[in-house]
């Protein structure tokens, strides 16, 4: 058994958690699927390798999941970033959750957030080159060449959310696309419906997405919506310092400000 | 469909000069859910008005837009109006014809078309309009005063004699602060004590205040009106209620060697002590820090000679709870101290002091009795060089503000130093000369031309010890940049005025803003400069800025007018153009997810925890709820919320929507 | 064939734009005809969705407009719009969005002369780049009739 | 009718020609690898034949995304309401794999079930599918667990089996597959009586639909089955708008100032929001109970209410799948079930 | 509506508008096109949809009897973005409204039988239009008796025919409200409805409930009913399952195989306890 089965192994053991929310094998050799342990001798079943993406702190919420019990959850980076970011939203409660870090060495649990926001402290973060690129390329394109490239992406969309429901921060119980009293978001995925959609998302979360990529992972119609997210976070780090999910400090970027903000674009 | 009337005002030739009221009126009565749309000369007049209420009745009118001058003009009478007429005042809404239309174009078809759509947009909106009711909120009539210097005391006292209850809580084991510790005031130099001790006395004696010395703020909740405060009352290690004051026990102390914090360390004090003679109350305190029985266990001998058997070593913190509905925060400032200055030598030389430090050599009470000497040797320095803008207006060390205070206190020191030490000379570089104020400017040029201070425009860029001498090393700007040596006996830094340390500790507990200084910020600027952001809060003396004792004394004055005026009504009555959390039935109860990602965008710290339980008691979530005593309704939280909970009464999404439907 | 009017939406704060513009009237200052305004309490009550909505329901350019920083009346209400007009426009941008449709100002109640001169600037630069028909649109509000050629989704 | 014909690829392009001179709109496979969808062709050239499977269904042609309904205008009390009339241009979906073309069966049944719809049916009815066999399959197919086959021509109006790379075996099957096919009759040469089952893919069988459909009725009380089942299921709409059987839909109002249109547009009983009661109240609240109610409907009302089969074992719902919900392996898993 | 696409609805015009109980209203609705009168028609238990024109449908039960010809009539509870959007319509205007749709009531097959029907709250409208049709046909039927529950006095509907009711001796009537939902002058009981059931014991024998209400006062009510000797087949009540087309298509209503919307709304609690507990 490798560290992390033997990690999760103790602790079902130990009755310290109740599931260990990890990867398993999927019904590809290619994929990975999240699987939800609960006996010890389960733990062979958990791997770790580069195809595990999806981030396991969506379930950390789900109402199934959370009955049955506490949970470790197994968590690459951006997990564990979305574990701060919850808890900085009141989601999650200290020592409710522990987390079981992957991908960078050894895997000690993190049983409080203060042990996560320690491990964070040292791991490395921000857009890899390739991600960065893919930004500029759009942004160096035309206004018209950006307006046709999304067009065209945007057309794919059939609004079946699975964007929102591979987030972790698209928790809210009625989204603003079901909030119909006004009815904000046209409900055909028309191109307006689909425009005012994604970008309606993209502020949603703007400040606070973690980028960790599920939504694009998610999309069946493989729209880049993560570029949209890479974007904004990309903007709140340069103007306002924000990274969000690096500790349980509540300072969204945008519910405080600073006086000398930019704002050279306001005449 | 509701039924909504339109009023179209021609404002005499005001709006018909340009805009075809008769075609407005006509087109209106086809929008859906007009049911009356007429034109009128004035509508504001009485006739006109009555044409609304009139309407109102007759045709049954769930919505009213009166298209005339600015709402910001006449919202306030047609609301009036309607609310005559029987219907809710917030199912009138203005449509601007006059001050955004008529004024500002030519007569056009353009122009008649605007104002057929600012109709129909206001129409739109009005149909979403629903009755709102003003709101109200209890008031209890007891004032917090934080802060028991000048500020406090004068905040106080006006409350007080308004009629009100106040409670004054103070730090120290005296109130007074630092105008205690000063010396002469500038410009008329009477003597600070004398004018100050008399109200300290009256704080005490009135009936209306109740004054807890030795304690602090611990905790402050609630909003406008309905405050709940818990004060610590530190342990004073003796029973007020049988102490005399008599004063034996400090007078037997055997620990007499202490650094007296209100002699600014110049002189000594016991463990158990009063800061001063004049201390109200003047009874005394056990410093634990310092007392031989609470270090090492044993001594006791002030409870040996206590006649009252008053001393209580076990005495402990006590809580102290109380319901106010106001709060004045003046918790005044501190002074940087010698060792900020690395030019100045970190504070190693015994002979630089501070402007404090000066006031109480100067003071007749102070430890030498008034007569200046320097603290090395007790020599009556020759030579002394003031030192203005001692940190102040110095982005580098991180102070831009002026101290605002220094340039007069600076010359009254120089000048107090030359009425004492006549043949003495004194030395007061500066910057400039901030003398704004009555009889400032005079009281400069006396020191100046009367009393002989040498003033030299210019920074000090080091000061060094030879041979006993403080060399003072600075250019005079004002002869060629030349530069400048002075050999002097003691150097008095007017050091910058800061906040005090635990400002921003504070400004939190009571949930309020405060600037990148840790001085707590106005609600205004201009207009509100005693009010806080947080409603019910407000602000006096130098914990909002720098400031002197005249200032000090008219703020706190104008606090306490604003906590009389708030105090004059048994209910505060507000418009209700505040934000709402929606709520549903079970499961979900709320759209609400409990982010509480507003609760920090929010002004006014108006949002609120409420959590949502089973019957028997089990928490099921916890969603925000806004105190509607303390929201002004700007809406910030509702622009955030991505569930659209929030919604603001008057402004709601649906109406804001509507409006851009009908564009 | 008439010059192509366009149609301007400006989301306005009660305490100063709204004032300024006010103030443009009182002192009969003459400016275009095209902007319609939605009277709001603050800037910070500007929803970014709002402004989405003005483009979707046929506005070809925005305004927002409100007080200086400093003198908010509700003292951060315009800081924290300003923060979140900052990613709003570069996702705007990035999306393809013309951002010379889409102008912040501040308008002091004192700017009377910067609120004519804002709208008349804002109006002739959209007038300029034509009506915004690639932005789609809620409906077709042209004719009944034409409603029934509304697109069917594949 | 059933006859068989020999069409060569290289006269196909001739036949779109025809076809699209004809007054039809040909809707093909078309797009980038990863990225093939059912949209109209507008080059010969452009037609996909090597991918497994497209990545949405063709049955917008028949079931668009959105549609509207009815139009109408308010002015005073008045309203103008009119019905939009169905838009059902004669269409050729080309290329639609045997599992496609067996999913009108269950479209049909679901739109026709006792009271017509005046959408769909036009839309089907003017519609003709060239249907194409399949050579290659995936893990996901299932097609032969659930009655059809990669040769299976039901729903079909012409079957297209490729032998070699250069020539169809075109088996007409209707009198619509008739008529597109006698627009080019100088493109078909006659059969000469290859087989086609050596072209077809092995997809293997994962279970025994009709006992998967005799047992569910007694596995719907087994919560946990279908709460360990879905227990990583986000609850999103990937599979049921990617599927070529859902049907489910949503009326919807679309409003402007005064005009405004009734729009269709598809829905998924995947979502939580689906069956929320205006009271809040949710007859299926847990993502187990909708999954449950997902494999119920395909597999057990459907053949039940409806006598067809609500899948067509065409993968595309696991291969969408964000988390890897396979369906084909869960009810598998289920039909092992004892009980 | 043309007969050949039913999603078009018919134009009705809102003829009278009564306010039952704080944000519940009757609205009678009438044909604006008199030929749509004469083609329709309806039985007691079915429902249709009900539409704000650019806000929606909604789902509600006919509340009128089909004996009282020339107009509908509904009642309904401000909720959501639809019901909201009624709730503002006035005499005069224009809504519509696509239906019957449904089964019915089999009111022939309990000729000659007593009728007890209890409901609470808001689900008085689905049994007000069988109450009425039977009452039309009075003779057809033995004893009615009706017992009906409030929250609160406020919250009970159709006053003015609780009144007309009460009056008949034809009709048992027994109104009550939830303890502590009195006002001083009210004169009828106060209990929940199950509690009055049991007081009220009337008898089992050739005797048909129709039981509407909330899911709880349903829950509590069956075992009484049980108790006073009621078989599950001479038990009816009616699901109000959320719904789109009305017509089995759109695929939201379904209690397991069951489709409410054209299996329904109408069911014997024998049918309900051959259901998956999914309503």
């Amino acid at each position: 058994m490798n560290e992390l089965q033997q990690t999760a192994k103790d602790l079902l053991e130990k009755n310290a958690v109740a599931v260990v929310i990890g990867y398993g094998m999927g019904s590809e050799p290619s994929l990975r699927r999240a699987v939800f342990v609960r006996k010890p001798d389960q733990a062979p079943q958990l791997i770790f390798d580069e195809s595990c993406r999806q981030n396991l702190a969506f379930y950390v919420l789900k109402p199934e999941v959370k009955a049955l019990g506490k949970a470790a959850v197994v968590a690459r980076t951006p997990t564990l970033r979305t574990l701060l970011q919850l808890a900085t939203e009141n989601q999650i409660t200290d020592e409710s959750v522990v987390a079981l870090p992957v991908g960078n060495g050894s895997v000690q649990p993190l049983t409080n957030f203060a042990a996560i926001e320690q491990y964070l402290a040292n791991v490395p973060r921000g857009f890899t080159a390739q991600e960065q690129q893919e930004l500029a390329a759009i942004k160096s394109k035309t206004l018209a060449d950006r307006w046709a490239f999304w067009k065209s992406e945007l057309s794919r969309c059939i609004k079946c959310y699975a964007c929102r429901a591979a987030c972790p921060m698209c928790y809210c119980s009625k989204c603003i696309v079901e909030v119909n009293q006004p009815q904000w978001v046209p409900v055909p995925s028309d191109m307006l419906g689909n425009l005012e959609w994604n970008v309606i998302r993209a502020m949603h979360l703007a400040g606070r997405c973690i980028s960790c990529g599920s939504c694009a992972d998610a999309c069946p119609a493989h729209i880049r919506i993560d570029l949209l997210n890479q974007l904004l976070a990309t903007e709140a780090m340069q103007q306002f310092g924000a990274e969000p999910g690096l500790s349980v400090r509540k300072d969204y970027a945008l519910a405080t400000f600073k006086p000398t903000d930019k704002e050279e674009f306001i005449r | 469909m509701p039924r909504i009337g339109v009023f179209i005002c021609h404002c005499g030739e005001n709006i018909s000069g340009t805009v075809d009221c008769a075609e407005v009126a006509k087109v209106s009565a086809e929008f859906p859910g007009v049911v009356h749309s007429v034109d009128y000369k004035y509508m504001c007049s009485d006739p006109g008005q009555n044409l609304i209420k009139n309407a109102i009745q007759e045709k049954k009118l769930t919505g009213v837009v009166v298209a005339a001058c600015s709402p910001r003009m006449h919202e306030p009478t047609f609301r009036r109006a309607c609310a005559e007429g029987g219907l809710n005042p917030f199912l009138c809404e203005m449509a601007n014809l006059r001050e955004h239309c008529s004024w500002v174009h030519e007569k056009l078809p353009a122009t008649t078309e605007k104002a057929i759509d600012l109709v129909r947009i206001m129409v739109e909106k009005v149909k979403r309009n629903r009755p709102l009711f003003s709101i109200n909120v209890p008031v209890t009539k007891t004032a917090l005063v934080l802060g028991g210097g000048i500020a406090g005391i004068q905040a106080a006292l006006d409350i007080a004699n308004a009629g009100h209850k106040v409670i004054m809580v103070e730090r120290q084991a005296s109130i007074g602060g630092h105008m205690a510790q000063l010396s002469e005031t500038f410009p008329t130099l009477d003597c600070s004590q004398c004018i100050l001790t008399p109200r300290m006395v009256e704080v005490a004696q009135h009936p209306n205040i109740t004054l807890y010395t030795y304690a602090e703020l611990e905790k402050l909740d609630g909003f406008i009106g309905n405050f709940r405060a818990v004060i610590r009352k530190k342990a004073k290690s003796i029973d007020e209620k049988l102490c005399t004051g008599c004063g034996v026990c400090f007078q037997k102390c055997p620990n007499k060697k202490i650094l007296s914090e209100f002699n600014t360390h110049l002189g000594t004090r016991t463990a158990i002590y009063v800061p001063f003679p004049q201390a109200v109350p003047n009874k005394p305190v056990i410093d634990r820090e310092h007392c031989m029985y609470f270090q090492k266990g044993k001594c006791r001998i002030c409870e040996k000679f206590c006649p009252t058997k008053a001393i209580r070593f076990d005495q402990q913190d006590e809580l102290i709870e109380v319901n106010v509905g106001a709060v004045v925060a003046a918790t005044g400032y501190e002074v940087k101290d010698t060792d900020f200055f690395p030019e100045y030598g970190y504070g190693k030389y015994p002979d630089i002091i501070t402007g404090l430090q000066f006031e109480r050599l100067a003071s007749a009470s102070g430890p030498t009795g008034g007569v200046i000497k320097r603290p090395s040797d007790g020599r009556i320095p020759e030579t002394i060089a003031f030192i203005a803008c001692a940190g102040s207006r110095d982005p580098a060390k991180g102070i831009s503000y002026c101290s605002k205070i220094c340039c007069m206190y600076t010359a009254k020191h120089a000048m107090l130093y030359k009425h004492k030490v006549h043949q003495g000379k004194a030395y007061v570089f500066y910057m400039d000369i901030r003398a704004g104020g009555k009889m400032y400017e005079e009281f400069v040029r006396r020191t100046i031309e009367e009393d002989e201070v040498h003033y030299v425009r210019g920074r000090v860029s080091r000061i060094y010890d030879r041979d006993g001498k403080l060399v003072v090393r600075g250019v005079d700007t004002l002869l060629n940049a030349k530069p400048i040596e002075i050999e002097a006996d003691m150097v008095v830094l007017a050091t910058a005025m800061v906040a005090q340390p635990d400002a921003e500790e504070l400004a939190q507990k009571m949930k309020v803003s405060y600037d990148e200084n840790k001085f707590l910020s106005e609600a205004h600027p201009k207009l509100r400069p005693v009010e806080m952001n947080t409603a019910g809060i407000f602000v006096a003396g130098a914990c909002q800025a720098p400031k002197d004792i005249p200032e000090t004394v008219a703020q706190a004055s104008a606090a306490a007018s604003k906590v009389a005026g708030l105090f004059s009504k048994d209910e505060l009555s507000r418009e209700p153009v505040v934000a709402v959390v929606s709520r549903t039935g079970p499961p979900e109860f709320s759209n609400c997810v409990g982010c509480f990602l507003c609760e920090s965008a929010c002004p006014y710290q108006a949002i609120e925890h409420e959590e949502i339980k089973t019957r028997d008691g089990k928490l099921i979530k916890t969603v925000a709820k806004i105190n509607q005593g303390v929201c002004q309704g700007c809406g910030t939280c509702v622009a955030l919320c991505r569930t659209k909970s929030i919604d603001l009464q008057g402004f709601t999404n649906e109406q804001i929507f509507a409006e851009l439907v009908s564009l | 064939m008439a010059e192509f009017e366009p149609k301007v939406v400006a989301f306005v704060c009660n305490w100063c734009t709204y004032a300024g513009a006010d103030l443009t009237g009182t002192s009969r200052m003459k400016y275009a005809t095209n902007v319609r305004m939605i009277r709001l309490p603050c800037t910070g009550r500007i929803d970014f969705m709002l402004l989405l909505q003005a483009f979707g329901h046929g506005a070809d350019g925005i305004i927002v407009s409100g007080c200086h920083p400093g003198d908010c009346h509700y003292s951060a209400g315009n800081f924290h719009a300003r923060r979140r007009w900052m990613l709003f426009r570069e996702l705007l941008d990035f999306a393809g969005i013309d951002l010379r449709r889409v102008h912040f100002s501040w308008v002091s109640a004192a700017e009377g002369a910067k609120w004519a001169e804002l709208v008349n600037d804002v109006v002739n630069q959209v007038r300029a780049l034509g009506p915004y028909d690639e932005f789609p649109k809620r409906l077709n509000r042209q004719s009944l009739e034409q409603l029934c050629s509304v697109e069917v989704g594949r | 009718m059933n006859e068989s014909k020999i069409i060569l690829k290289k006269s196909l392009g001739e036949w779109f020609n025809m076809m699209t001179a004809g007054g039809y709109r040909v809707v093909g496979p078309v797009g980038q690898d990863g990225q093939i969808d059912f949209e109209p062709v507008t080059s010969p050239d452009a037609v996909r034949f090597d991918h497994v499977q497209t990545n949405n269904s063709g049955k917008w042609v028949m079931f668009p995304r959105y549609e509207a309904m009815m139009r109408f205008r308010l002015s005073g009390k008045e309203v103008q309401a009119g019905e939009i009339p169905p838009q059902a241009p004669p269409t050729v979906l080309f290329g639609a794999h045997p599992c496609d073309a067996a999913s009108l069966a269950t479209l049909n049944a679901v739109f026709t079930w006792d009271s017509s719809d005046a959408y769909f049916e036009p839309k089907l009815a003017n519609t003709t599918i060239i249907g194409l066999s399949c050579t290659k399959g995936d893990s996901y197919c299932f097609c032969t667990s659930v009655g059809g086959g990669p040769g299976d021509t039901r729903g079909s109006d012409v079957l297209l089996t490729p032998l070699d790379g250069e020539k169809f075996l075109a088996e007409i099957l209707t009198e619509k597959g008739k008529s597109v096919v006698g627009l080019a009759p100088q493109l078909f040469s006659a059969a000469d009586g290859t087989s086609k089952e050596a072209a077809l893919a092995k997809i293997p069988a994962r279970f025994n639909h009709r006992d998967v459909t005799a047992k569910l009725p007694s596995l719907f009380p087994k919560e946990d089955v279908w709460k360990e089942q879905s227990l990583r299921c986000l609850g999103c709409g990937a599979c049921a708008y990617v599927c070529p059987t859902c049907s489910c839909f949503d009326i919807q109002d679309e409003r402007d100032r005064y005009t405004g249109v009734r729009i269709r547009c598809w829905d998924s009983c995947g979502f939580g929001l689906f069956t929320l009661h205006a009271s809040n109240h949710n007859p299926r609240h847990k993502q187990s109970e909708r999954w449950r109610q997902r494999v119920m409907h395909k597999f057990s009302y459907q053949p039940e209410r409806l006598n067809v089969l609500g899948c067509v074992g065409c993968g595309r719902c696991s291969r969408s799948c964000p988390v890897d919900m396979n369906l084909g392996e869960h009810v598998a898993a289920l039909a092992e079930i004892k009980v | 509506m043309t007969a050949a696409n039913l999603y078009i609805p018919y134009q009705m015009r809102i003829d009278k508008v009564t306010e039952e109980a704080p944000g519940v209203k009757t609205f009678r609705l009438g044909f604006v096109n008199k030929d749509d009168e004469g083609r329709f028609s309806f039985k007691a238990g079915q429902f249709g949809e009900y539409s704000v024109y650019g806000e929606g449908e909604s789902t509600f039960c006919i509340a009128s009897p089909p004996t009282r010809k020339g107009y509908i009539e509904c009642t309904f509870r401000q909720m959501g973005r639809v019901t909201t959007a009624l709730a503002d319509r006035d005499e005069g205007d224009i809504v519509g409204f696509r239906g019957p749709y449904g089964n019915i009531f089999p009111i022939d097959e309990w000729a000659g039988k007593n009728l007890l029907f209890i409901a609470g709250g808001i689900a008085l409208p689905p049994m007000r239009c069988v109450i009425w049709n039977c009452l039309d046909l009075r003779d057809r039927y033995q004893d009615v008796t009706i017992i009906y529950g409030a929250r609160t006095v406020a919250d009970l509907v159709y006053k003015h025919e609780l009144a007309e009711w009460e009056n008949r001796s034809d009709v048992k009537l027994f109104t009550t409200v939830d303890p502590g939902g009195q006002t001083p002058d009210w004169k009828g009981k106060v209990g929940f409805v199950p509690t009055i059931l049991e007081q009220v014991a009337p008898s089992s024998v050739n005797t048909i409930a129709i039981v509407c209400g909330p899911p709880i006062m349903i829950k509590l009510t069956m075992p009484v009913l049980a108790k006073l000797g009621f078989k599950p087949e001479a038990i009816y009540t009616t699901l109000e399952n959320r719904m789109k087309c009305g017509v089995g298509k759109c695929g939201r209503c379904n209690v397991g195989k069951v489709y409410v919307c054209k299996d329904g709304p109408v069911f014997t609690l024998a049918q309900l306890n051959q259901l998956p507990p999914e309503y």
